[in-house]
């Protein structure tokens, strides 16, 4: 990941070029171009079906686009597995929560820190000593998560168990637990009353703020768009139809007549 | 184990920490649950990290006198800035981390405090808000770095880079290090140890001096009396500026050399209460009772056989469980239905509550129904019972092992004098007594006697055994014509021990007898009213039900009986009473946000039913305005019903 | 070189010098697929309407056909046994929704699946305890089912086709037709497919979810029934039938698991293909790679296509 | 009940992911290790014939269906890929064992029994090879394709039997420090302490594996495989170590099975399709995804049946030994549909549920 590193906040950290995606005959993705600024907060809007989750899922490999490029911390590529796009610090969670439903909190977390472990298989027969050190050293990682995202009182609970609001926090808690570059939020705030919503803002403010992690997010409520990103992309009907800074895309026609089009 | 006599010299917290360091270096001081597991420093640890904390604040122009705020939760970090302050010979402050931030600003202020320990962005944030009125302050340390980034660092460092660099800077220069030791030898016992202010009811709160001799000898006296010692471990969940927390886990810990735990948050208070499993513990009762009411409703929903067993293991340690705890002789097949009892009920409820190790528990605060209290001490716990000033640094009164009651506070604390002025005052004059007020000479002349005596305000006198019973404010404790005394608050929690009554209130200062309206309590006597098929569909309506009544009636009574057990109290026995058709609400200003009834006001709003109670009529109408949960307001009428009690003779004439 | 030309021209030489030969390994490929898929045939419906991976159809078939014979053993009337087997099979069905199926309503598919593999366990040790573990002849002159064989001369050789397996192929053409049109033309069968869809669907219908869970596996019981009296005729009737019967795995991998048309020409594809691949190759390998071809030439299809030849292409969702 | 948690608490990181971080659950399994390596051995000696008995036909096997049980539950519990193969997984494990002890006799045996177990591993990760593009139900049928192609292979090729005329394998005798561990010579004594040696460690390194990382991405894998390759979990990795995990674990029970229990000699029809069920139904009563339901499962499952039958000996009942052995089957499937409704999850669940109850004692939840 050194060539995310050597990229310089407000510099260009991910570039989507021109993309376009379809399913047999469906158009989910039209000619889309932006681009992710590092450490900025950038929000993915539009009505429903305008593709927003799909761009998040080409953008880590989980689709492969038809046309166009996608760049990241420099290095251009067509085509990228899932777990590709995880070793080059792409991270995200999902709409409908992805929890390991079998595993607790702890586990959950600590299965984001992988990639970062390395101790052979032989050490992992035993774990003993160097296992055991690197397993409590990422131990450790997973507790400063866990100690940010305040959910101590559930370390040790099958996430099966937890309700909606906090299973959701896990799952950012685990994608954290990766300590991605990029981050992909896919409507992190969905289904939450008031006041998980505002936790779950100044989380993701606080990311953004103390890891310096770059995040792009996909989120329905307006207020809590305008709130929190630096610059809002506008999907409807698969294209690009706005790119700015919340106000600009506040004042945008485009924009206006689109949501009002679908606010009935 | 009065670990200072013939060591006059260790007069100091500071003084005491370093022997402890020196002679029990490897044992646990602090824990705090933090990161998943309870880290832990031992004593030589945790001694460095305050001289370290001493230097850095020194750096900060921390000096001998000078005044550091200590605002945040039960942390080692807050712990170790009231001892790198006391190191210094300056004055620790803790606030309330809680309170608003005008209320915070009126401390800080009044203390005139030159740096404030914080615990995160919040503190830091109310801190710099009220900066203007804080000319004095000059620095702000935070535990937590979370959301502090952007922030300014010109007057704003994290304690842990102070730590740091205090520990470099005492490694690299021995002077720096003779600099903290002469200090800590310079301490006295007469410096200011400690400012803790209390919450006032009314009016400001005062911040009360505690010389660093009187701290330590008081603490010295009573792990001596419960044979405290460096295998003891508590739990420090209680607010850091409350008394209670500074004397039994920062104080006795010191003294006594244990180990004093940390919650990880307080959310998981509970479950760190679990793993820790303290030795020693105190809780004030309310903390007790709904201890006691989530057990009842958990096991209401076990199956039939393990409630019933449950029910029957009660029932025995009820019978035999506080003889057995206060060692009295108990016949064989008891003993053994206990023990019994014991590993199928008690151990395993005192395991789930966390309460399996404790050697000594306290509460104090408020009066304990005699129920809950034997109900603790009937499993086993050593459950008992202090009464307390923030004045006193604590202790007053305590109950010594096997002479627990749950009606009394016990007997004055080792090396405390009390006494009683004509009109029932409590005074006492203690090791641990403050010194003043601070800033505040008109208080603390109001306060202290002229021989040495703090009036506590509190009317009280000594039973029989010579254990002290607390009446109620001294201010409230009225006569009745006779010029029996009469204290309403006595009278209203021997009712409110009754789970069927919610609130009482009670009239009879400057009157021929003494009178209660009650609330009763809906979730209890309509659970009662369920299982007797009395129905109802309003709580007026279960309110006037003749058969509440009769129930009522016969609470009071067995009150009345046990007034009439008391010499001073059997001239205030309940002579009539009613049931108010109405809850008692905060809403309507009826109590005050606390919960408390505030008596005066109804006095005035029920008028009529008041003047019904002394004027012999045996019901009364009543209107009265209601404010809804939604705002609205609106008015219910009602004609309650006055029930004739028959007064006990004072049982100690008739004998 | 020896090898190769073992495996990729010797086989066809034989097929094109002894074309009858070829024949008849057809149709007896031909008929062992159609067996195979009347047993898929029977998981299919059970699956679409009640979305159970039903391990036990093999089982069911093997059951069915033990009862058969057992019954007319113990001295009932051939045709009045083939009736109480079908009561047995409609008993089995009823016992199946109400201990196992209305039970274990809602649980996740993997957990059903279990339950049918211990209605495997139940079905086996049921029937060796009622009727013994040793194998049984089936009975078919007494169902009037023809015996011996017709030999044809053709392609300069005999053709042998047995009588019984033409029956099978005929029987088996009937219910597959049969259950077409009881699935396109009857309420009950608009129901079935109904439910498959959407349970609530089935509901306005006017049938409940149990009962057509007794209907889908009665009818799959007496598919099951039709299938073991087939194979049974064959070969004897014994438990080792349900290795035979594991054979509608293969079949279903390549139909798909939802789809008819795809139990019919799976099996097909499975019965010839190993048929073929037995004769013709077996002997390189020293015989009897009956017992594995199918699931070998299945795995070569799921490869390609992890769908089965029928399935719809699975789009992954995030 | 017995538990007594409070003020067990944890220092270190170490203390707090230990397998079993209560006392009491510490204690227990000491006790049980003691039982099993001191109190069964120690009951065998003092009363020789039920002791024997009880050891060649309770223990024996039941440690061994253990360990197949245990390799299973790796690829089917805690990997959430179904197999139907086990049986001849285990086979592959006993031929191998047998070639290699026949070829090297001076190789002590208790290495080729763990290096018999690669064999398999070997085997297996090719048998799964398929798993990269075949999920659920139809990745159960490719398993079938291993099972009976292997088991054609144990019949039909018989360099695998040495030729032997039986057409099964003939177990020689091998001995350690003088001591017959194989053959007809070896004491069930010996060895019942071989296999409790081997099973033991195997639960624990079995135990470590599931613990850490490599456990971790199969339980991610099993639960959200999409969510898992977006951890940077590669799918096929991970799923082709369960498979040669889990094959090296059934490849030793194999070869236990043959040359500790049989201890002469094994026919292939042992390794049939019908054990693979017989050790899957093990881990669905058991419970899947958990090492001690695999003991469980073993236990009941194996157990059980010959309890019955000593039942119906002592009862007198004049019941045949054919008849007993369908009832047993059919027990075996009653239980399991019976276990799946009354707990999914297995008899690993209700033992959780049954722990969590004792902690929480006397409340109910």
């Amino acid at each position: 990941m050194s060539g995310a590193d050597a990229i310089k906040p407000g510099e260009t950290l991910l570039s989507v070029d021109n993309v376009s995606l379809a399913f047999g005959g469906v158009r989910a993705i039209t000619e889309v171009s932006f681009d992710i600024r590092k450490s900025e907060i950038r929000a993915i809007i539009g009505p429903n079906g305008a593709g927003k989750t799909s761009m998040l899922n080409v953008i880590n490999g989980f689709y492969h686009p038809n046309e166009g490029r996608i760049s990241f911390a420099g290095a251009t590529r067509a085509r990228m597995k899932p777990y590709e796009a995880a070793t080059q610090g792409i991270a995200r969670t999902f709409q409908n929560v992805a929890l390991f439903k079998g595993m607790t909190t702890l586990d959950n977390i600590m299965a984001g820190r992988t990639l970062k472990m390395n101790r052979g298989f032989f050490w992992q027969l035993l774990r003993q000593g160097p296992a055991l050190a690197e397993e409590i050293e990422h131990r450790k990682f997973c507790e400063e998560i866990i100690d940010f995202l305040e959910i101590e009182a559930i370390r040790k609970t099958p996430v099966g168990k937890l309700p909606y609001g906090l299973q959701k926090r896990v799952e950012l808690g685990r994608a954290l637990a990766m300590e991605p570059t990029l981050l992909l939020l896919d409507e992190p705030m969905a289904g939450m009353n008031l006041e998980e919503k505002e936790d779950m803002s100044r989380f993701i403010i606080d990311v953004n703020q103390h890891y310096g992690t770059t995040i792009a997010l996909i989120e329905h409520d307006m207020g809590v768009v305008m709130d929190l990103s630096d610059r809002i992309v506008v999907l409807e009907y698969g294209r690009k139809i706005a790119d700015g800074t919340p106000a600009e895309v506040k004042a945008d026609q485009k924009v206006i007549d689109a949501y009002l089009g679908v606010s009935h | 184990m009065s670990t200072t006599t013939g060591q006059p010299e260790l007069d100091t917290f500071p003084k005491l920490y370093a022997r402890n360091a020196a002679q029990r270096p490897e044992r646990p001081a602090i824990r705090r649950k933090d990161r998943g597991i309870w880290q832990t420093w031992s004593w030589a640890q945790s001694w460095e990290i305050v001289r370290a904390l001493a230097h850095a604040f020194a750096g900060l122009g921390v000096g001998r006198g000078d005044k550091v705020a200590i605002v945040g939760s039960n942390r080692p970090a807050m712990y170790w800035a009231i001892a790198a302050a006391q190191t210094l010979r300056a004055v620790p402050v803790p606030v309330y981390a809680d309170a608003v931030a005008d209320e915070m600003a009126y401390v800080l202020e009044n203390a005139d405090v030159k740096i404030a320990v914080v615990q995160d962005q919040e503190q830091v944030d109310k801190i710099l808000s009220m900066a203007d009125r804080l000319p004095l302050l000059t620095h702000v340390v935070y535990d937590e770095e979370r959301g502090l980034e952007d922030y300014d660092r010109a007057r704003l460092s994290p304690v842990a880079a102070l730590i740091a660099q205090g520990r470099e800077a005492l490694a690299k220069d021995p002077e720096a290090g003779r600099r903290i030791d002469a200090s800590v030898a310079a301490g006295r016992g007469d410096d200011a140890s400690i400012i803790l202010y209390t919450s006032g009811t009314t009016g400001r709160s005062k911040g009360v001096v505690m010389s660093a001799g009187g701290s330590v000898a008081a603490a010295s006296d009573t792990v001596a009396f419960d044979h405290l010692n460096d295998r003891d471990e508590v739990l420090a969940y209680l607010p850091l500026a409350w008394v209670g927390d500074h004397y039994l886990n920062y104080a006795q810990a010191i003294v006594a050399g244990f180990c004093m735990a940390c919650p990880e948050s307080p959310d998981t208070a509970q479950q760190d209460l679990r793993e820790i499993g303290p030795t020693f513990y105190f809780a004030p009762p309310r903390v007790f009772e709904s201890l006691l009411t989530r057990v009842m409703i958990r096991m209401e929903d076990a199956g039939a056989l393990k409630k019933k067993m449950f029910h029957h293991y009660i029932a025995v340690a009820k019978q035999w469980g506080e003889k057995i705890l206060d060692g009295e002789s108990v016949p064989l097949g008891a003993r053994l239905s206990y023990r019994l009892g014991e590993w199928l009920v008690y151990g395993p409820l005192k395991n789930t509550l966390g309460f399996t190790r404790i050697r000594t528990a306290y509460t104090a605060g408020e009066a304990i129904g005699a129920e809950l209290f034997s109900f603790y001490r009937s499993l086993g716990i050593n459950l008992k019972q202090l009464y307390g000033q923030t004045e006193a640094f604590l202790y007053v009164t305590c109950q010594k092992d096997g002479e627990v009651r749950s009606d009394a506070v016990g007997p004055a604390a080792p090396n405390v004098s009390i006494r009683l002025t004509e009109d029932g005052e409590v005074q006492f004059r203690s090791p641990g007594r403050f010194v003043e007020y601070y800033k505040d000479a008109d208080k603390t002349r109001e306060t202290l006697t002229e021989d040495g005596f703090v009036k506590t305000g509190d009317a009280g006198f000594f039973d029989k055994d010579g254990q002290l019973r607390i009446i109620d404010r001294a201010k409230d404790v009225g006569k009745l014509k006779s010029g029996a005394m009469f204290a309403p608050k006595y009278i209203e929690n021997k009712l409110k021990f009754f789970p069927n009554i919610k609130e009482a209130v009670a009239f009879g200062d400057a009157r021929d007898f003494a009178t209660v309206m009650l609330n009763i309590d809906l979730a209890s006597v309509g659970a009662w009213a369920e299982r007797n098929n009395v129905s109802y569909a309003s709580y007026q309506e279960l309110a006037g039900h003749p058969r509440v009544y009769e129930m009522i009636e016969e609470h009071v009574d067995e009150v009345n009986r046990s007034l009439a057990a008391e010499p001073m109290m059997a001239a205030a026995q309940i002579a009539r009473f009613l049931i108010l058709h109405k809850e008692l609400d905060a809403d309507d200003g009826e109590l005050t946000r606390t919960q408390k009834v505030r008596r005066g006001f109804i006095a005035e709003r029920y008028a009529p039913l008041v003047t019904a109670l002394y004027d012999g009529s045996n019901n009364a109408d009543i209107r009265t305005e209601v404010t809804f949960e939604d705002g609205r307001k609106g008015a219910i009428a009602a004609n309650v019903r006055i029930v004739d009690m028959k007064r006990q003779a004072s049982q100690e004439k008739a004998a | 070189m020896d090898i190769l030309y073992k495996i990729f021209i010797d086989p066809f030489v034989q097929m094109g010098g002894a074309p009858d030969l070829l024949v008849q390994t057809l149709w007896e490929g031909l008929v062992g697929g159609v067996l195979y898929a009347l047993i898929a045939l029977g998981f299919v419906l059970i699956f679409k309407a009640s979305g159970v991976f039903n391990f036990a159809q093999g089982i069911m078939m093997v059951f069915a056909a033990l009862t058969l014979v057992g019954l007319y053993e113990k001295g009932v009337p051939a045709f009045l046994a083939l009736l109480l087997t079908i009561g047995v099979m409609y008993a089995l069905a009823l016992g199946i929704e109400r201990m196992v199926l209305r039970p274990l309503v809602n649980q996740p598919d993997i957990i059903l699946f279990m339950a049918t593999f211990g209605l495997t366990f139940v079905l086996v040790g049921l029937g060796e305890l009622i009727f013994g573990g040793e194998p049984k002849q089936m009975i078919t002159e007494q169902l009037w089912l023809p015996k011996g064989a017709i030999d044809i001369k053709m392609l300069g050789g005999l053709v042998s086709l047995q009588k019984i397996d033409i029956a099978a192929a005929v029987i088996a053409s009937i219910m597959v037709a049969g259950l077409a049109v009881f699935f396109q033309s009857t309420r009950i069968g608009r129901a079935l497919r109904a439910v498959a869809d959407d349970h609530q669907a089935a509901l306005s219908v006017g049938i409940s979810l149990n009962q057509i869970w007794v209907i889908v596996w009665f009818t799959a019981g007496i598919v099951a029934l039709a299938t073991g009296i087939m194979w049974g005729a064959r070969s004897d009737v014994s438990f080792a039938l349900e290795i035979i019967a594991l054979k509608a795995l293969p079949v279903l991998i390549l139909g798909g698991f939802t789809s008819i048309p795809g139990a019919i020409v799976g099996g097909l594809i499975i019965g010839i293909g190993e048929k073929l691949g037995e004769f013709y190759w077996g002997p390189l390998l020293g015989n009897g790679i009956e017992s594995w071809l199918a699931y070998f030439i299945a795995l070569a299809f799921l490869l390609f296509r992890p769908q089965g030849l029928f399935g719809e292409k699975i789009i992954e969702r995030i | 009940m017995f538990y007594r948690e409070t003020g067990q608490y944890k220092t270190s990181y170490a203390a707090d992911m230990a397998v079993f971080p209560i006392l009491q659950d510490r204690i227990g399994v000491g006790l049980m290790l003691l039982v099993a390596a001191v109190g069964i051995p120690l009951f065998a000696t003092l009363f020789p014939a039920t002791g024997n008995f009880f050891l060649q036909v309770i223990m024996i096997p039941f440690l061994i269906f253990a360990l197949a049980a245990i390799g299973l539950n790796i690829l089917t519990g805690y990997t959430g890929l179904i197999s139907l193969g086990t049986g001849a997984f285990m086979g592959v494990g006993a031929f191998a064992c047998y070639k290699l002890t026949t070829i090297f006799p001076g190789v002590n045996i208790i290495v080729w029994i763990l290096a018999s177990g690669f064999f398999s591993c070997a085997v297996g990760v090719v048998f799964g090879l398929p798993s990269l593009r075949i999920k659920g139900f139809y990745l159960a049928v490719a398993t079938l394709a291993a099972q009976f192609f292997l088991q054609w292979c144990f019949v039909r090729v018989p360099w695998l039997f040495n030729y032997n005329a039986s057409g099964a394998i003939e177990v020689p005798e091998r001995t350690l420090f003088g001591v017959a561990l194989t053959g007809a010579n070896a004491t069930a004594m010996t060895r019942y302490f071989v296999v409790l040696a081997i099973v033991v460690g195997l639960t624990w390194i079995a135990s470590n594996l599931i613990h850490g990382r490599i456990g971790r991405s199969w339980m991610a894998v099993r639960d959200m495989d999409i969510a898992a390759q977006l951890m940077g979990i590669k799918l096929l990795p991970a799923k082709l170590l369960a498979f040669a995990v889990s094959s090296f674990y059934c490849g030793v029970a194999g070869a236990m099975m043959v040359f500790f229990w049989y201890a002469t000699g094994a026919e292939p029809e042992v390794f049939s399709i019908r054990q693979s069920f017989f050790i899957l139904s093990m881990i669905i009563i058991g419970g899947l995804g958990s090492l001690i339901g695999s003991y469980f499962g073993a236990a009941l499952i194996y157990i059980m049946p010959i309890l019955l039958g000593w039942l119906a000996d002592v009862s007198g009942l004049p019941i045949g030994a054919a008849t007993i052995e369908h009832l047993r089957v059919m027990l075996t499937g009653v239980l399991i549909i019976f276990f799946l409704i009354v707990e999914p999850h297995g008899l690993a669940r209700l033992w959780q549920i049954g722990k969590q109850k004792l902690r929480i004692w006397p409340f109910p939840y």
